[in-house]
């Protein structure tokens, strides 16, 4: 229940990140009892490279606090949409946070907004939908795998999100959005092997006064497809960008310094042999050997209020055209 | 469902083509785009997204109204006579253009129509007829986007706004780009609760905008926005035509003389709820209003804050060390630079305070596409972004 | 006459590079006369921002040395390549120095090899190419265009690198690269608007023993059909890549430092007003706020040798029967 | 033509899939390759280019032998009786494959066919047919490249080098990526004439290669290679298997060695040409192989060289200003490193010397893409390059 708002202080059936290092970042839940793979309750025992566990002591405990280990320390966070993405179970590839934010950003998502998704995926772009759209808003989202939307559902359920949004089983491509959606949503996004399928429904679905749309495609293709379709139904200010974020490691790097003058005038380099070799420090902050090259294409685009979207149509013609020459 | 119904008073954004300018709306005003003047009387009453023509004043070279418009006719519809294979035997001897320059504006002034000045353009170029398609094609978009008649209205949003301030003039927000932005936003955790203390020395107004935005309309949540200066920025606040009860959510102090108050005038801000005692005590002195936003600021940074974000033109380590104070313990800290350097130092200063754990330094590539037939590739033209430095508070 | 090998001296006829400022940089012939665009022959003055220079004083000057202007002074420097693609004549798009250095690796090109180009352009990385390939190797350059074709002709003639390269006319899309070149070549340079044309058509021109080729293409959907082309004809090592240079700026900034401790204590803030900001001074590196975003997308092959090919064209059918599932 | 047999005494690249290794031939020598085994005589005679399969030694696990093939027969051969519509009803919970790891490495030892493989693990796999078609490729690609039974035998060159080093470990050519060693040659102007001097605290010789490479064969140039070891590391230039008359232009002298030899031993390098004095004088005791080459190399600088690049892992700056004295004015300056804060100092170094101009740092982004017909997107991973510094020296 540890997701909507903040909170001081862990109570049972909280979702707990334990943080041990930079790249040692847990999700565990705060509670005495678990179920076993063979569908035993056990004690709820967390495994960590510094010793166990017992997540029943986590109860009381202060977010942002230091825990004891058997064989080190950890610290207890609050999960924020940017940490359970950190840490949430992979059933597919997720949207990672660098485009998650700037979908937020380009799908002009704020308290109130009505934003329809698809698929669930995982859940990690979900969560920060929901942290964007509550109190006031709702998040609709739809994935075609029965077995994503039950275990979808039951993580809002814990998380203490089921008041701001929907999950439902659904193939989007070939029945569009459903009709209790018309003309609901403020923005759309879709993360879908083939999105332009998914597209022509978008216009059912957005207000009548318009509203943005986003679709994340690993592959030019789907990019190239979907702005062809995005572009004949009238949509504006379509716009395919990449954001790659680098993350910096801060070191302290000691550089020896040669000394070469003595060469020019001594007989015997001998002497300068004892010499203490002189180090420079150099404060540097460098990114990791590997780091992500890509993650998917960002399409966004504009569907203009149905008062102008004829307008556009005509426009887009234009703009395409060179295609039909 | 929102009035989607352009004001006098509203600020919009005036688009043509990829150029975008805030405009306030006020009776009989005009805008200036480029070198065209507009008078914007004819857009009140219009709805938000709606397509006006420039149409020529009479009398006049530079001033246009603007007439609603329901369909614009194609350039494309214009008839090509004669296209080459390849340009193998066109050489620009920069002679191709028939017509003189004064000619042009004459044309121009006499009706500001694309079609009919880059049909004139086609029919007087001695090339264009040798020209390849793809060039042909290049030529007319080239000359349509330049006496291109047609303006729309947007209603300003963070994503407009943060586009446009970066495109005119990157320092006009220290230099934060729109990946930054959504990445300050996410990082901060900022929601619609809790209280959000800013430390913003000139963005336009864009970071307090984007927070207060983020934080929404109807709920109690705070943003403390913090500046150096005498005047805070305001632009982008403005423009984003917030409800009232929003925008008194976002309390604009000067940074000296918050801190000022909040250690040496204690008694003040403690005792008095606010409101009432104005109220019952007419007659003694006014408090200015700067003093009553210091005396709220102070009040919810005695209970302590849920983000602290800071984007500072100075170095950030004594700023970040004076309002790290008010941040609770488990929440975040996020500070911009444009330059890596300063948050070099900050980490290491923040690591050797040992109340911050997963600090980390983030910047971004980022890229944008042309997505046409054919013709898909990388924008030619890149901008590089700043840098984000992200930390959590222990509790003590 | 100055483009070939090490000189110290400056002599009639030699293009010679005057370096202004890194961002003012221009080349000159040194030559009393020149001919007008009216036909006339006037005299050689260059006009430069720091006034004007009589480009018949230079001869007999040092590469290197320091040059007197009216209103100023520059540097004479010998061209190389890379200075020559900053100044060089535009005549069309042109491949510049971080694109050329990947393109010289790629192809493997060193003093010997027989290299083939099309289109000449303005003869950017011919210059290049030409350098590394004398003096015992050759370079072929073909444009379909013949005013390209003559000026190239007469600008390596200028430049004394005659010997070394062979510039003709031929649409080798149509026409492929001749008999004469038949399996000559080590390696192959492709610019050209429909690359997919020209490569079987290197099939002929690269060595029985097998070669390099490199097709340079800003458009992805000239990547996709060349490297369609590439794989379907048995080239092995297919890859696709883009090198983007950003050019830093050395700067010391001054960061002001605010005191505000003082703030905690002191009564009255005026005795601390006439206090010096103190300030720290950093040094950093900041690229330019607009730099190049792409240049075009460099796609390089192994063509094996004969005895190779049969086998390799199986297993590219292997690699790309994806798409025929 | 080039002799395009393999021999006995070469350097090869030994290639399986995406991997490659050097490797020296050797008479009935064994190349270890993952977890491989090979006996390497069946290719000596045979040509570069080549592709050999690798067979199963009878009586060994791990042991194996190379025999020449002409063709490879497709995986994809293998009969699929069934294709998913969408992966929507599997759920993965890791015991997919009826298989055990035991018997899987059972199949492997008595035959590496990784056809034969493949088509076991589909069989005995409970979800394969549910799969879409492209994940069932994506398996079997996944499968095929950890079973693939053959290699191919390259003819090692500078590009191949470059990227095996730094894949292998970046930190083996000090973090030179294939594209910074790119713009190391072309910005040092370094041709097939004239000396060039180098500095290389270790990049596992691949810089001397690169440059001795473009140097080329057959011609008067010099590169003097100065290393700040006893002995500099040579990998890159023995893998070239360059022609004797080339590689003894590449003159390998220890840093300190060769100035002191320069500074306090003019008599000996200039009154001596060299070979001379030696034939006439044999009682005399012989020189060592190392004094020989100082005394050549002091030759060269004497006369100033053509262009100077440096690759440090120490701090540039008094490596440069040693350094930079022998460089002849109106040449080239080229300095690598991995971060960019010692090229700094150097470029502010440099602007003080007063005899530098145009210098400049770049870095580069460089992106491999994967180019696949409805699958063309960039690498997932990538490299972050290092730093190029370079400078025009003036003449004095």
């Amino acid at each position: 229940m540890s997701f909507d708002g903040y909170k001081t202080t862990i109570e049972e059936g909280d979702t707990v990140i334990l943080y041990l290092t930079i790249n040692q970042v847990y999700s565990v839940r705060a509670e005495a009892k678990t179920t076993s793979k063979k569908g035993v309750e056990v004690d709820n025992v967390f495994q960590t490279p510094y010793g166990a566990l017992k997540c029943a002591e986590l109860i009381g405990k202060s977010y942002g606090s230091k825990i004891s280990l058997s064989k080190g320390w950890g610290y207890v966070m609050q999960p924020t949409p940017e940490l359970w993405t950190l840490t949430l179970p992979h059933r597919t590839q997720i949207i990672y946070t660098p485009d998650i934010s700037m979908i937020l950003l380009q799908l002009e998502i704020k308290p109130g907004s009505i934003v329809v998704e698809s698929g669930t995926g995982s859940g990690s772009l979900s969560h920060a939908l929901i942290r964007s759209v509550k109190p006031t808003g709702h998040l609709y989202t739809f994935d075609f795998h029965e077995n994503r939307v039950k275990l979808a559902d039951i993580e809002f359920s814990q998380h203490g999100l089921s008041d701001y949004v929907t999950v439902a089983q659904r193939d989007v491509c070939d029945c569009g959005f459903g009709a209790e959606l018309q003309n609901r949503a403020d923005s759309v996004f879709l993360d879908l092997p083939h999105p332009w399928q998914a597209i022509p429904h978008t216009l059912d679905v957005i207000k009548e006064s318009g509203g943005r749309i986003c679709s994340f495609s690993p592959c030019i293709e789907q990019v190239q497809k979907s702005c062809g379709v995005l572009s004949k139904l009238g949509f504006q200010e379509i716009q395919t960008m990449e954001v790659l974020q680098t993350s910096y490691a801060v070191q302290t790097k000691r550089l020896p310094v040669l000394d070469l003058d003595f060469l020019q005038s001594e007989k015997d380099g001998s002497e300068s042999k004892g010499k203490e070799r002189e180090v420079v420090k150099c404060l540097t902050a460098v990114p990791p050997a590997n780091m992500p090259g890509h993650t998917g294409y960002l399409t966004f685009a504009t569907l203009p209020p149905v008062w102008a979207r004829n307008l556009q149509i005509s426009l887009n013609q234009q703009e395409s055209s060179g295609e039909l020459l | 469902m929102e009035d989607n119904a352009i004001k006098v008073g509203d600020f919009v954004i005036v688009q043509r083509q990829g150029y975008t300018k805030l405009h306030k709306l006020k009776e009989h005003g005009t805008l200036s785009l480029g070198s065209f003047n507009m008078e914007m009387d004819n857009i009140v009453g219009e709805k938000y997204s709606d397509t006006f023509q420039m149409k020529n004043y009479p009398g006049s070279k530079k001033l246009f109204t603007l007439e609603k418009v329901d369909e614009i006719p194609s350039v494309l519809s214009i008839n090509i006579e004669k296209s080459g294979a390849d340009n193998r035997n066109i050489t620009d001897d920069g002679q191709s253009q028939n017509l003189t320059t004064e000619e042009i504006a004459k044309l121009k002034s006499e009706e500001l129509n694309s079609n009919n000045i880059v049909g004139k353009l086609i029919t007087n170029s001695r090339t264009f007829n040798e020209k390849t398609e793809y060039s042909q094609e290049k030529y007319m978009k080239k000359k349509e986007k330049k006496y291109f008649e047609y303006v729309q209205i947007r209603r300003p949003t963070i994503r407009l706004l943060a586009t446009m301030f970066y495109r005119q003039d990157p320092t006009k927000t220290l230099g934060i780009r729109s990946d930054d932005l959504s990445q300050i936003i996410t990082y901060s955790n900022v929601q619609a609760q809790g209280t959000h203390l800013l430390y913003d020395s000139g963005t336009s107004g864009l970071l307090p905008a984007a927070l207060l935005n983020q934080i929404g309309a109807q709920n109690p949540a705070h943003l403390v926005h913090v500046h150096p200066g005498n005047e805070c920025q305001k632009s982008a606040i403005v423009a984003m035509n917030f409800p009232q009860e929003q925008l008194a959510r976002c309390i604009n102090v000067n940074l000296y003389s918050v801190l000022r108050c909040f250690y040496q005038n204690k008694d003040a801000y403690n005792s008095e709820p606010q409101c009432k005692k104005i109220k019952l005590d007419d007659s003694a002195p006014k408090k200015p209003g700067w003093q009553i936003e210091n005396e709220k600021a102070c009040r919810l940074l005695e209970v302590g804050v849920d983000s602290l974000v800071v984007a500072a033109k100075e170095h950030p380590v004594s700023i970040v060390d004076q309002l790290v104070r008010f941040l609770k313990g488990g929440r975040y800290l996020v500070v911009f630079s444009a330059t890596r350097e300063p948050l070099q130092d900050l980490y290491n200063h923040l690591k050797e305070r040992l109340d911050f754990i997963y600090i980390r330094i983030v910047s971004n590539f980022m890229r944008s596409y042309q997505v046409l037939p054919d013709r898909t590739h990388p924008e030619v033209n890149m901008t590089s972004g700043g840098y984000v430095l992200t930390g959590f508070k222990l509790v003590s």
